[in-house]
C-alpha cells in the first residue's frame, strides 16, 4: 500500500487494478461480434459496478454498435437511464417502459432521453428497459435485433428473464454482485429443477457459464462504498473474489457529540454507536431468550439506536465531502428480513418522527447505498435454522450497505445455532454449491470478522 | 392387527362424580375459613382429599386396565407440584412466597401445592441443574438480595426472568405486590367469563392482597386493578431504574450460576485452611 | 405456520379435536369421483403390486399383479385396471362448451381424480413415467391401452403441481387447507390419522385416535410387516406358475395374494370415503368454479394433445420450464387471492401480517376531486373504522375483497381511534363510476390480494445462444432398460 | 488394541448402563440418525452405551414401527450382485464411460466373503483394508483398483468403531474414490433429493475414515478424492448408472459432526451409577413399569422431542407421549414454538386465544393470539357452519 499522500483520499494501487480489469473485460466485450460471445464481470458490493456498464455503453456506441441494456426491476431502469444520459451527452437514451410505467423526472427531463413505445424503439442507439419488457417487446417482434446486450444485476436476474432478452444480440455482457439474494420463487416447491440445465431460477451467468463454459470472467477488485474495515468482513461473502477498499483507511470519519446515559439500556446503544464511530461496526448481542420473529425487545433497541444517533448530532467527513456536514436521516437505513419486522419499525420510527429514515427488507435494499445502518440480524432468536435464514445473500446485502458504519441486533442463541451439528440436507445431481452449508460458512466467518464489535448487555 | 375402537368406561364417570364431590367440599371448607371457623374448615378440606385419594384410585386401575392411554406414571399423577408451581409463578409474573403461589395455584386452577414442600422442591432444582447442566427449559430459582446478591429464603422466582425481575430492591417487596394485584385482579374480571369457580375463588385471593389498600368484600376488580397502577406509576420508576442498575453491577461480577442461585455468603476461611 | 394456525392449533389440542381453518371448501369434491388406492412392493417404485379403484363407496373393484417384478404379470394387472380407468377418464372429453372470455372450446366437465395422500401422487408419476413411452411394436411391444393410462398419469402428475388445481386430489393436502390440527406436517400425512383427529371416535381423545390409526400403512409403500406375511405368498404363487404368466394359469393362483391385499385396500378405502363424504358437506367457495374452468382447460388440451398422439417430454426446454415457473407463480398467487377474499377465515392472517385491513364503514365521500396534473378528477374516499391498530403503511395499495378484479385503493390517510382502534381512509384510483364501493355502515376488508390475471411478459419461441447447452438433450425414451428382473 | 484399565471401566460403566437393552454398534446409519437429535441428552446417552432404540421399546405400545420390507432388501442385494456381475463388469464399464479409468487389467478385491460378519471378521477386514491401501499409495503391483467391502476403523467418541464401506475404493492413478451402492433408481437425471443427500452424507463419512487412515499411514489425505461415487439403478431395471459429485462441503460436515459426538468416557464418568436402561429393555416386565422406568431416567437425563424424532429415533411415540401430557408446543414442532414465545403449554395459548391476561413473559405474543382468537370467533359465527353445511 503506497503511503497515503496529504491529497490522495483513494488508494492509487487498488484503483489501477479495477481500471485495468474493467478496461480489459470493455475492450474484450466491443472487440469481436461476428459469433456468439459472453462477458461476464463480477464485483462485490457497491463496486461502482454501473459505471462500467455506462463505459461499455459509451465503448459500444464508438464502435458504431446498437446496444440494449436490461435490468431485472425499474428503478435500476431510471437510475442507468439518468447516468448513461449524463454520462454521454451526445447519445440518446431510449427507455421503454411497460404499459403502467414512466420515468421519473430526475430521469424523463433530461434533453437527451427519450421514453417511446417498443415498436418505435427499433432504429434507436441506446435502448433501456427491465428485461421482462425488453424480451416481451423482441419475441413479438416489435424489438428487433441489436448489436449488444449488456445485463445489470445479473446474479440477481433469474435464467427465464435472461432466456426473454437473449436473443436480441450475439454479444452479451452481464455484470453482476456475486454476493446478493439469489434469485427465488414463491411456488411450492422451487428446487423442482435444481440441478437440471433447464432450472429456471438459476442466475442469469449461471446459464451463461453452464453452457459456455469458456465465457471469460472478470472479477472486479475493488469496493467503492465499503472502506477498508467493512471490506474485512465484506470479503467473507465473497469467497473466490479478493477485493480492497477503494478509499484509504481514515477517510470515511462518523462523529457524534460525547453522550452519558443514566440507565443501562441508553448505555449499551451509546456504547453501540461510539464502536460504531470507531470501528465501523457494532454487533449487539442480547442474551438468548425465546422470541417472536418481530422481537419487541430488539425493536426497542433498533428504535433507540436510531433515535440515540439523531440526537447525538451525528456529522460525517468522507472523500467527496472532506469537511464535516451533518448525516440526515434519509442516508440512514434500517435493513430486516421479515414484513411484520419491517412494519412495526416504521411506525415506531414514524412515532418517534424519524419517518425520513428508510426500513426495508433485505430484498428491497438491493442496490441501494446509505452512510449508516443498522441491521437486524436474520438469524436472531431462532429455535432452529432453515434455507431462508442461512441464505448468505440476505445476510450479505444487509451488511453492505453502508458508507460509514453498521450496527447489528441479534441474540446470543444466533451463534449456537451454527455451533450445532448441521442437519441433513437435500442433494440434487449435476448441481454442486450446496446453498445450506455455504450460507453456514459465511455466516460463520462473519460472526468471527464481527468478534472484536460484539457488545453484550 | 387393525385396532377395534375402545369401549367408553364407568369407571371414568366415578372419578368425574368423586372430584365433583370434592371440590363441593373444598368451597365449603373455603367458606367456613372466612367466616372464622378455621377448624370446620380443615375437616371438610380432610374429607375433600379423602374423596380426591379415591378418585385417583378409581383412576389408575382404569388406566392400568386399558392399555391405549398413556399409563399412569410418576411425571403423569395430575400436573405436578412443579408443573403447578411453574404455571402460577409464571402467571404471578413477580418473586412470590411459595404461600402465594399455592395460594394462587389453588384460586386459579384448583390444585392444591404443599407449599410447605416447595423448600425440598429448590434443592431437587439445585441438584439437577448442576448435574448434567441445564435439562430443563425454566428452574425454580430464588429471589436474590439487591445488595450483596444472596439468595432469599422465602421468595421463589423463574430462571427465565431477566435478572432485573429477581433481584428485590429497596421499593420492590410494593410495587411486586402491587403488580400481582393488577394480575389477578385482571384475571378475576377474565375468569367471570369463563370459569366461574375459579372467578370466585380468586376474587377472595384478590380481597387478600388489598387488604392493605381496601377492605370491603363485594370488590371491584377494576377499581383495584386502577387503585394499584396509580401507585404503581408513582413507585414503579424508582424501582425499575434501581433493579437495572443491581442487575448491570451484578452482571459485572457474578459468574452464570451465581446469576441465578445467588452469590454464596463469604466463607470465614480458618488459620488451618 | 402462520399466527393463526399456531392459535389453532392450540385451540385443537384443548378441544382433543380438529379445528376448522376455513368456514367453506375451497376445492371442488365431483360426484363419481375415480378413487384409487395403490400398494407397491417395498423397494419397487415402479410397479403396482394392487390397485383398488371405483367411483362409488360400495362398489370397490380389485386387481393384484400376484409378483408385479414380472414385467408380463404387471402389465396384465395394469392392462385389466387400463379398461375401467381409461374410458372413464376420457368420457368427459366428448362434451365441450364455448368459452367466451378464452376463444376456445372446453370440455364441459372433467374427471376428477383421489387418492389418500401425496405418495400416491408420486406412484402415479412414476406409473406415468414407466407407461407413457413404451414401444407399441417390436419384440417389446405393450397394448396402447397402457400407454394412454401412462400419458394419462403422467398429465396428472405433472398437473398436481398447480397450485389449487382439482383434478388428481390428494385427501391429506386437501385437509391441511381446511383444518389445523397440534400434529406436525409428517404426521399429517398418515390420513387415518388426520381423519382421526379431526373426528375421533366418541370418548377418545384426537392424539389417542390418531396414534393408533396411525400404526396401519394406507399405501403405496407397505409397512414391513405388510410384506413379511406378502413374501411367502409370492414366493408360493411363483412356484406353483412356473413361468406361465397367462391369464387361464394365473388367476386362480393369485386369490391368497388377494385376500392379503383386500383388508389393506378395504381400510384405505373407507378413510379415503370417510374423509370425502365428511368434507363434501361444506359449501363450496365461490372462485371454485374459476379454477375448475382452468381445469377442464388444462384436461381438454391434454386429450387433444394425446389424441394426435402427441409425446410429452419428460425433462422441459429452458422455456418451457421459464413459462411453467410463470404459471405456477400466478396459479399460486391467484389461489390465495381467491381464497382470501371468498373466506373471512383465510383473511385472518393478511390482516395479522398487516396485508389487509378490516373493519366497519364510517364515511364515503363518493364524489370527492383532487387535481391530478390540471384536472380535477373524482377520486372517491372510503374511511373505515377497524378495531385493531393498523400498520399498514401509507400509499399501499389494496383491494376490495367486494371487487377482487376491480380497481385498487391507496392506503390515503390512518388516524389513530380513541376506541385504541384506527380510522383508515382509502382513496380509489379510478373515477369511473362504474366502480362499485362498498355500503356504507357495513363490514369492509382491503388486502393486497387482487384476482386479476397477471401480466405475463411473451417468451421468444426458438432458444438464445445463451441457453443453448454444448450437446443437446436426448428425447423422451422408454425407461425399460434392457434386463429387467 | 491394548485394552488399559481405565478402558476397561467406562466399558463396563457403559455395559452396565446399557444391561439388558438391544445392543447396536454405531454404524454410519446410526450416526446419521444420532446427528439429527443430538441436542437430546437421552439419544446422547443411548448412542454411548450403544443402546438400540429401534428395538428398546418392541412390545410396548411405543413400539417404532421401522421394519424393512423383505422386497426393499432383496432388490438391494439382487443390486449388489448385479454389479459384482463377472467380474464387476458393469462397473468398470461405468468408471470406463464416465471417469474415463483406464480399466482393462483392473484387479479387484472383494473383503467381504473373506472373513465372518463379527467383531473379529470387521477387524481382520480392518487389517486388509489399511495393507491394501497402503500398497494403493506406494503404488506396488500387487495393489488392486477396486476393493469391494472395505472396512475403516474409526473411534467415535472415544469408541472404537469399525465400518463397513460397501463402497468400493478405486483407484486408477489419479486419487482414490470412495462410492456408494444405493437401491434408488436415477430417472431423468434426477433422484430423490433426500435419499441423495443422505447417501452423500454417508460417502463423505466413509471419505474422512479413509482421510484418516491414510494420515496414519503417513502419507497426505489429499490422496482420498472429495469426489464420491454413487452407484444406483437406472430407471425401472436394475441397469446401474453412476453417479459423480464433489462432497467437499459434506466432508466438512461429517469432521463437524465427529467433533460433536461428546466422549463417552466422560459420559460414563458423568452418569450417577443407578442409570440404567435394564428395567426398560425386560420384555417380561409389565408394559406400565417399563414406560414408568423409562420416564424417570426421561426426567433425570432430559428430553428435546421434536415431529423430526418420528422418522430417526425408535424412541419418539414415547417422547411424543411425554409432550402431549406436558401440553408442550414441541407437540407441533419447532414453528409452533417460534410462534409463541414464552408460552409453556398449547392450554395456555389456548386460553390467551380466549384473552387471558398475560403474565410479563408472554406479553409479546398474547395481543397477536387474543386478535387472532377474535378475528377468528368473529369471522366463524359470521359464516355460521349450519349455513356452511348442506344436508349430507
Amino acid at each position: 500500500m503506497t503511503p497515503q499522500d496529504s491529497s490522495g483520499v483513494y488508494d492509487p494501487a487498488v484503483m489501477e487494478a479495477a481500471r485495468s480489469v474493467a478496461n480489459t473485460a470493455i475492450q474484450d466485450f466491443v472487440s469481436r461480434s461476428d459469433s456468439n460471445r459472453g462477458v461476464v464481470v463480477t464485483a462485490p458490493a457497491g463496486s461502482g459496478k454501473t459505471g462500467l456498464v455506462v463505459n461499455a455503453v459509451g465503448a459500444a456506441r464508438r464502435q458504431k454498435f446498437r446496444v440494449a441494456v436490461g435490468t431485472p426491476t425499474n428503478e435500476q431502469a431510471f437510475s442507468l437511464v439518468r447516468r448513461i444520459a449524463v454520462d454521454h451527452p451526445g447519445e440518446t437514451v431510449t427507455f421503454v417502459p411497460a404499459s403502467d410505467i414512466s420515468l421519473p423526472t430526475y430521469a424523463s427531463q433530461l434533453s437527451n432521453v427519450q421514453q417511446v413505445k417498443a415498436s418505435n424503439a427499433n432504429g434507436a442507439g441506446v435502448i433501456v428497459g427491465t428485461l421482462s419488457k425488453l424480451g416481451d417487446a423482441f419475441s413479438r417482434g416489435d424489438l428487433g435485433e441489436v448489436d449488444a446486450l449488456l445485463v445489470d444485476e445479473s446474479f440477481q436476474a433469474d435464467s427465464s428473464r435472461y432466456y426473454a432478452v437473449g436473443g436480441l444480440a450475439r454479444l452479451h455482457m452481464l455484470v453482476g454482485d456475486s454476493g446478493q439474494l439469489s434469485p427465488f420463487s414463491t411456488i411450492d416447491d422451487p428446487d423442482h429443477w435444481r440441478g437440471l440445465p433447464e432450472d429456471p431460477l438459476q442466475t442469469a451467468v449461471g446459464v451463461l457459464l453452464r453452457n459456455h463454459p469458456t465465457t471469460p470472467v472478470y472479477k472486479l477488485p475493488i469496493t467503492r462504498r465499503l472502506d477498508s474495515r467493512a471490506a474485512v468482513v465484506a470479503q467473507a461473502f465473497y469467497p473466490d473474489l479478493r477485493f480492497s477498499a477503494a478509499v484509504m483507511p481514515g477517510v470515511r470519519q462518523l462523529r457524534l457529540s460525547p453522550a452519558i446515559s443514566n440507565e443501562p439500556r441508553g448505555r449499551l446503544i451509546d456504547r453501540a454507536l461510539d464502536g460504531a464511530c470507531k470501528n465501523g461496526w457494532a454487533h449487539v448481542e442480547l442474551p438468548t431468550a425465546p422470541s417472536l420473529t418481530a422481537d419487541p425487545e430488539i425493536i426497542d433497541l433498533i428504535a433507540g439506536t436510531v433515535d440515540r444517533l439523531a440526537q447525538r448530532g451525528p456529522k460525517t467527513r468522507c472523500e467527496s465531502k472532506t469537511t464535516w456536514s451533518d448525516l440526515p436521516g434519509a442516508r440512514v437505513a434500517v435493513g430486516v428480513s421479515h414484513n411484520d419486522q419491517k412494519d412495526l419499525l416504521r411506525s415506531r420510527l414514524d412515532s418517534m418522527g424519524h419517518s425520513d429514515v428508510v426500513v426495508e427488507t433485505a430484498n428491497k435494499l438491493q442496490g441501494l447505498e446509505f452512510d449508516v445502518i443498522v441491521a437486524w440480524h436474520p438469524l436472531a432468536g431462532l429455535p432452529e435454522v432453515d434455507e431462508f435464514h442461512l441464505e448468505a445473500g440476505r445476510l450479505c446485502v444487509l451488511l453492505t450497505r453502508h458508507r460509514h458504519a453498521c450496527i447489528l441486533f441479534g441474540r446470543a442463541s444466533d451463534r449456537a445455532l451454527l455451533d450445532a451439528i448441521p442437519p441433513t440436507s437435500p442433494a440434487y445431481l449435476g448441481f454442486n454449491p450446496d446453498p445450506v452449508y455455504e450460507g453456514r460458512e459465511t455466516h460463520e466467518s462473519v460472526f468471527v470478522a464481527l468478534e472484536p464489535h460484539r457488545l453484550t448487555r | 392387527m387393525r385396532r377395534s375402537p375402545r369401549k367408553p368406561n364407568a369407571a371414568a364417570e366415578e372419578v368425574a362424580q368423586l372430584l365433583s364431590r370434592a371440590a363441593d367440599l373444598s368451597r365449603q371448607a373455603a367458606d367456613e375459613a372466612h367466616r372464622g371457623r378455621v377448624n370446620e374448615a380443615l375437616k371438610l378440606e380432610r374429607d375433600a382429599e379423602e374423596l380426591r385419594k379415591r378418585a385417583r384410585k378409581v383412576a389408575s386401575r382404569v388406566e392400568a386396565a386399558t392399555d391405549d392411554v398413556v399409563s399412569q406414571t410418576s411425571s403423569e399423577r395430575g400436573p405436578s407440584a412443579r408443573a403447578s408451581t411453574i404455571a402460577a409463578l409464571g402467571e404471578l409474573g413477580v418473586p412470590s412466597s411459595p404461600r402465594a403461589i399455592a395460594e394462587y395455584a389453588w384460586a386459579r386452577y384448583g390444585t392444591r401445592i404443599d407449599h410447605r414442600a416447595l423448600p425440598s422442591l429448590r434443592r431437587d432444582e439445585v441438584r439437577s441443574w448442576s448435574s448434567t447442566k441445564s435439562i430443563r427449559p425454566v428452574y425454580i430459582v430464588p429471589a436474590l438480595e439487591g445488595n450483596r446478591f444472596l439468595p432469599v429464603r422465602a421468595k421463589l422466582t423463574l430462571s427465565d426472568w431477566p435478572f432485573e425481575r429477581r433481584v428485590i430492591g429497596p421499593w420492590s417487596e410494593r410495587t411486586d405486590h402491587l403488580r400481582a394485584t393488577i394480575q389477578i385482579a385482571k384475571q378475576v374480571i377474565w375468569l367471570r367469563g369463563v370459569d366461574p369457580e375459579a372467578a370466585k375463588r380468586s376474587q377472595s385471593l384478590l380481597a387478600m392482597y388489598t387488604s392493605s389498600s381496601q377492605n370491603d368484600k363485594a370488590l371491584d376488580p377494576a377499581k383495584v386493578e386502577q387503585a394499584a397502577a396509580a401507585e404503581l406509576d408513582v413507585i414503579g420508576e424508582p424501582d425499575r431504574r434501581w433493579r437495572d442498575q443491581a442487575a448491570e453491577r451484578a452482571r459485572g461480577f457474578l459468574n452464570e450460576e451465581q446469576l441465578l442461585w445467588g452469590a454464596e455468603l463469604p466463607r470465614i476461611v480458618t488459620a488451618r485452611a | 405456520m402462520n399466527q393463526l394456525d399456531a392459535a389453532l392449533a392450540a385451540r385443537s389440542f384443548r378441544a382433543g379435536r380438529g379445528v376448522r381453518s376455513a368456514s367453506l371448501r375451497h376445492r371442488r369434491l365431483a360426484p363419481n369421483p375415480l378413487a384409487l388406492v395403490f400398494w407397491q412392493l417395498g423397494g419397487e417404485p415402479f410397479s403396482a403390486a394392487a390397485i383398488g379403484y371405483g367411483h362409488k363407496r360400495q362398489n370397490l373393484r380389485m386387481v393384484v399383479a400376484g409378483d408385479p417384478r414380472n414385467r408380463d404379470l404387471a402389465f396384465a394387472a395394469l392392462l385389466k385396471f387400463a379398461g375401467w380407468f381409461n374410458q372413464r377418464f376420457e368420457v368427459a372429453a366428448g362434451y365441450r362448451e364455448w368459452i367466451q372470455e378464452e376463444g376456445t372450446e372446453v370440455s364441459s366437465n372433467a374427471p376428477q381424480v383421489i387418492v389418500a395422500n401425496e405418495a400416491s401422487v408420486e406412484m402415479i408419476g412414476r406409473l406415468g413415467r414407466r407407461l407413457a413411452y413404451l414401444p407399441t411394436d417390436g419384440p417389446k411391444a405393450a397394448p396402447p391401452e397402457l400407454i394412454r393410462l401412462g400419458q394419462h398419469f403422467l398429465f396428472l402428475h405433472r398437473h398436481s403441481r398447480v397450485a389449487g388445481q382439482q383434478l388428481v386430489v390428494p385427501l391429506t393436502d386437501f385437509l391441511s387447507q381446511h383444518w389445523v390440527t397440534p400434529q406436525s406436517a409428517f404426521e399429517q400425512q398418515s390420513l387415518g390419522a388426520f381423519n382421526s383427529y379431526i373426528a375421533p371416535p366418541a370418548g377418545s381423545s384426537g392424539f389417542h385416535a390418531a396414534a393408533e390409526s396411525e400404526r396401519d400403512s394406507l399405501g403405496p409403500v407397505p409397512s414391513g410387516d405388510d410384506d413379511q406375511k406378502l413374501e411367502p405368498l409370492v414366493d408360493r404363487f411363483n412356484l406353483r406358475r412356473g413361468q406361465a404368466t397367462d391369464a387361464v394359469t394365473v388367476t386362480p393362483l393369485l386369490i391368497p395374494i388377494e385376500n392379503h391385499y383386500r383388508p389393506l385396500i378395504q381400510h384405505t378405502w373407507t378413510q379415503v370415503w370417510d374423509c370425502r363424504d365428511r368434507e363434501a358437506s361444506w359449501l363450496e367457495a365461490p372462485s371454485v368454479e374459476r379454477r375448475w374452468q382452468s381445469d377442464r382447460k388444462a384436461y381438454t388440451q391434454h386429450i387433444d394433445w394425446t389424441a394426435k398422439n402427441g409425446r410429452t417430454r419428460t425433462r422441459q426446454t429452458a422455456r418451457q420450464a421459464a413459462v411453467r415457473l410463470r404459471t405456477l407463480e400466478d396459479a399460486k398467487a391467484r389461489l390465495q387471492a381467491e381464497e382470501a377474499c371468498d373466506d373471512p377465515v383465510k383473511m385472518i392472517p393478511y390482516i395479522l401480517q398487516n396485508k389487509a385491513v378490516q373493519g366497519r364503514v364510517v364515511r364515503i365521500e363518493a364524489d370527492r376531486r383532487e387535481r391530478i396534473n390540471g384536472r380535477m378528477l373524482r377520486r372517491p374516499l372510503v374511511t373505515l373504522l377497524s378495531p385493531d391498530a393498523c400498520l399498514v403503511p401509507r400509499g399501499k395499495e389494496l383491494w376490495w375483497t367486494g371487487s377482487p378484479d376491480g380497481r385498487s385503493y391507496l392506503i390515503h390517510d390512518v388516524q389513530p381511534d380513541p376506541s385504541g382502534g384506527c380510522l383508515v381512509t382509502l382513496k380509489l384510483t379510478t373515477g369511473s363510476t362504474a366502480t362499485p364501493l362498498p355500503a356504507a355502515k357495513s363490514q369492509a376488508c382491503f388486502s393486497v390480494h387482487t384476482t386479476t390475471k397477471a401480466w405475463f411478459a411473451n417468451l421468444p419461441p426458438t432458444e438464445p445462444w445463451s441457453h443453448r447447452p454444448p450437446v443437446g438433450e436426448p428425447p423422451p425414451a422408454p425407461i425399460e432398460g434392457e434386463n429387467p428382473l | 488394541m491394548k485394552t488399559t484399565a481405565a478402558q476397561t471401566s467406562y466399558e463396563a460403566k457403559l455395559a452396565a448402563i446399557r444391561a439388558s437393552a438391544p445392543a447396536r454398534s454405531p454404524t454410519v446409519r446410526v450416526l446419521a440418525a444420532y446427528a439429527e437429535h443430538s441436542d437430546c441428552n437421552l439419544a446422547t446417552l443411548g448412542f454411548a452405551a450403544g443402546v438400540d432404540f429401534d428395538r428398546l421399546l418392541v412390545g410396548t405400545q411405543y413400539e417404532a414401527p421401522f421394519g424393512q420390507s423383505p422386497f426393499a432388501f432383496s432388490r438391494g442385494v439382487a443390486f449388489e450382485r448385479m454389479i459384482a456381475k463377472h467380474g464387476y463388469a458393469l462397473t468398470l464399464e461405468l468408471l470406463r464411460e464416465k471417469m474415463d479409468f483406464a480399466v482393462d487389467d483392473a484387479k479387484i478385491i472383494n473383503l467381504r466373503q473373506a472373513y465372518q460378519k463379527n467383531k473379529q471378521g470387521m477387524q481382520m477386514r480392518a487389517n486388509d483394508t489399511r495393507t491394501l491401501i497402503r500398497q494403493l499409495i506406494n503404488g506396488s503391483p500387487t495393489a488392486p483398483n477396486l476393493i469391494d467391502g472395505a472396512v475403516l476403523q474409526a473411534s467415535i467418541g472415544g469408541m472404537p468403531a469399525f465400518f463397513e464401506a460397501d463402497a468400493l475404493a478405486a483407484r486408477f492413478g489419479g486419487p482414490i474414490h470412495a462410492g456408494e451402492v444405493k437401491s434408488f433408481p436415477v430417472v431423468d437425471g434426477r433422484a430423490d433429493r433426500d435419499k441423495l443427500g443422505a447417501a452423500l452424507d454417508q460417502v463423505s463419512m466413509y471419505i474422512l475414515f479413509a482421510k484418516q487412515l491414510v494420515e496414519s499411514i503417513g502419507a497426505n489425505p489429499d490422496l482420498i478424492s472429495p469426489v464420491a461415487l454413487i452407484i444406483t439403478p437406472m430407471n425401472v431395471s436394475l441397469t446401474p448408472t453412476l453417479s459423480i459429485k464433489d462432497v467437499s462441503k459434506r466432508i466438512g460436515r461429517a469432521e463437524r459432526l465427529l467433533a460433536k459426538v461428546p466422549d463417552v468416557r466422560k459420559i460414563a464418568a458423568d452418569i450417577p451409577p443407578d442409570i440404567s436402561f435394564g428395567p426398560i429393555a425386560t420384555p417380561t416386565a409389565p408394559e406400565a413399569s417399563r414406560a414408568d422406568a423409562l420416564h424417570v431416567l426421561a426426567d433425570r437425563v432430559g428430553t428435546a422431542y421434536s415431529p423430526s424424532c418420528l422418522s430417526s429415533c425408535g424412541n419418539a411415540l414415547f417422547c411424543r407421549g411425554r409432550a402431549f401430557k406436558a401440553c408442550s408446543p414441541s407437540l407441533t414442532g419447532p414453528q409452533a414454538i417460534r410462534l409463541l414465545p414464552g408460552v409453556r403449554s398449547l392450554d395456555r395459548a389456548a386460553e390467551l386465544t380466549d384473552g387471558a391476561p398475560p403474565s410479563i413473559n408472554e406479553a409479546s405474543v398474547a395481543p397477536l393470539l387474543a386478535r387472532a382468537g377474535r378475528l377468528y370467533d368473529a369471522a366463524i359465527a359470521g359464516a355460521s357452519p349450519s349455513k356452511n353445511r348442506r344436508a349430507g
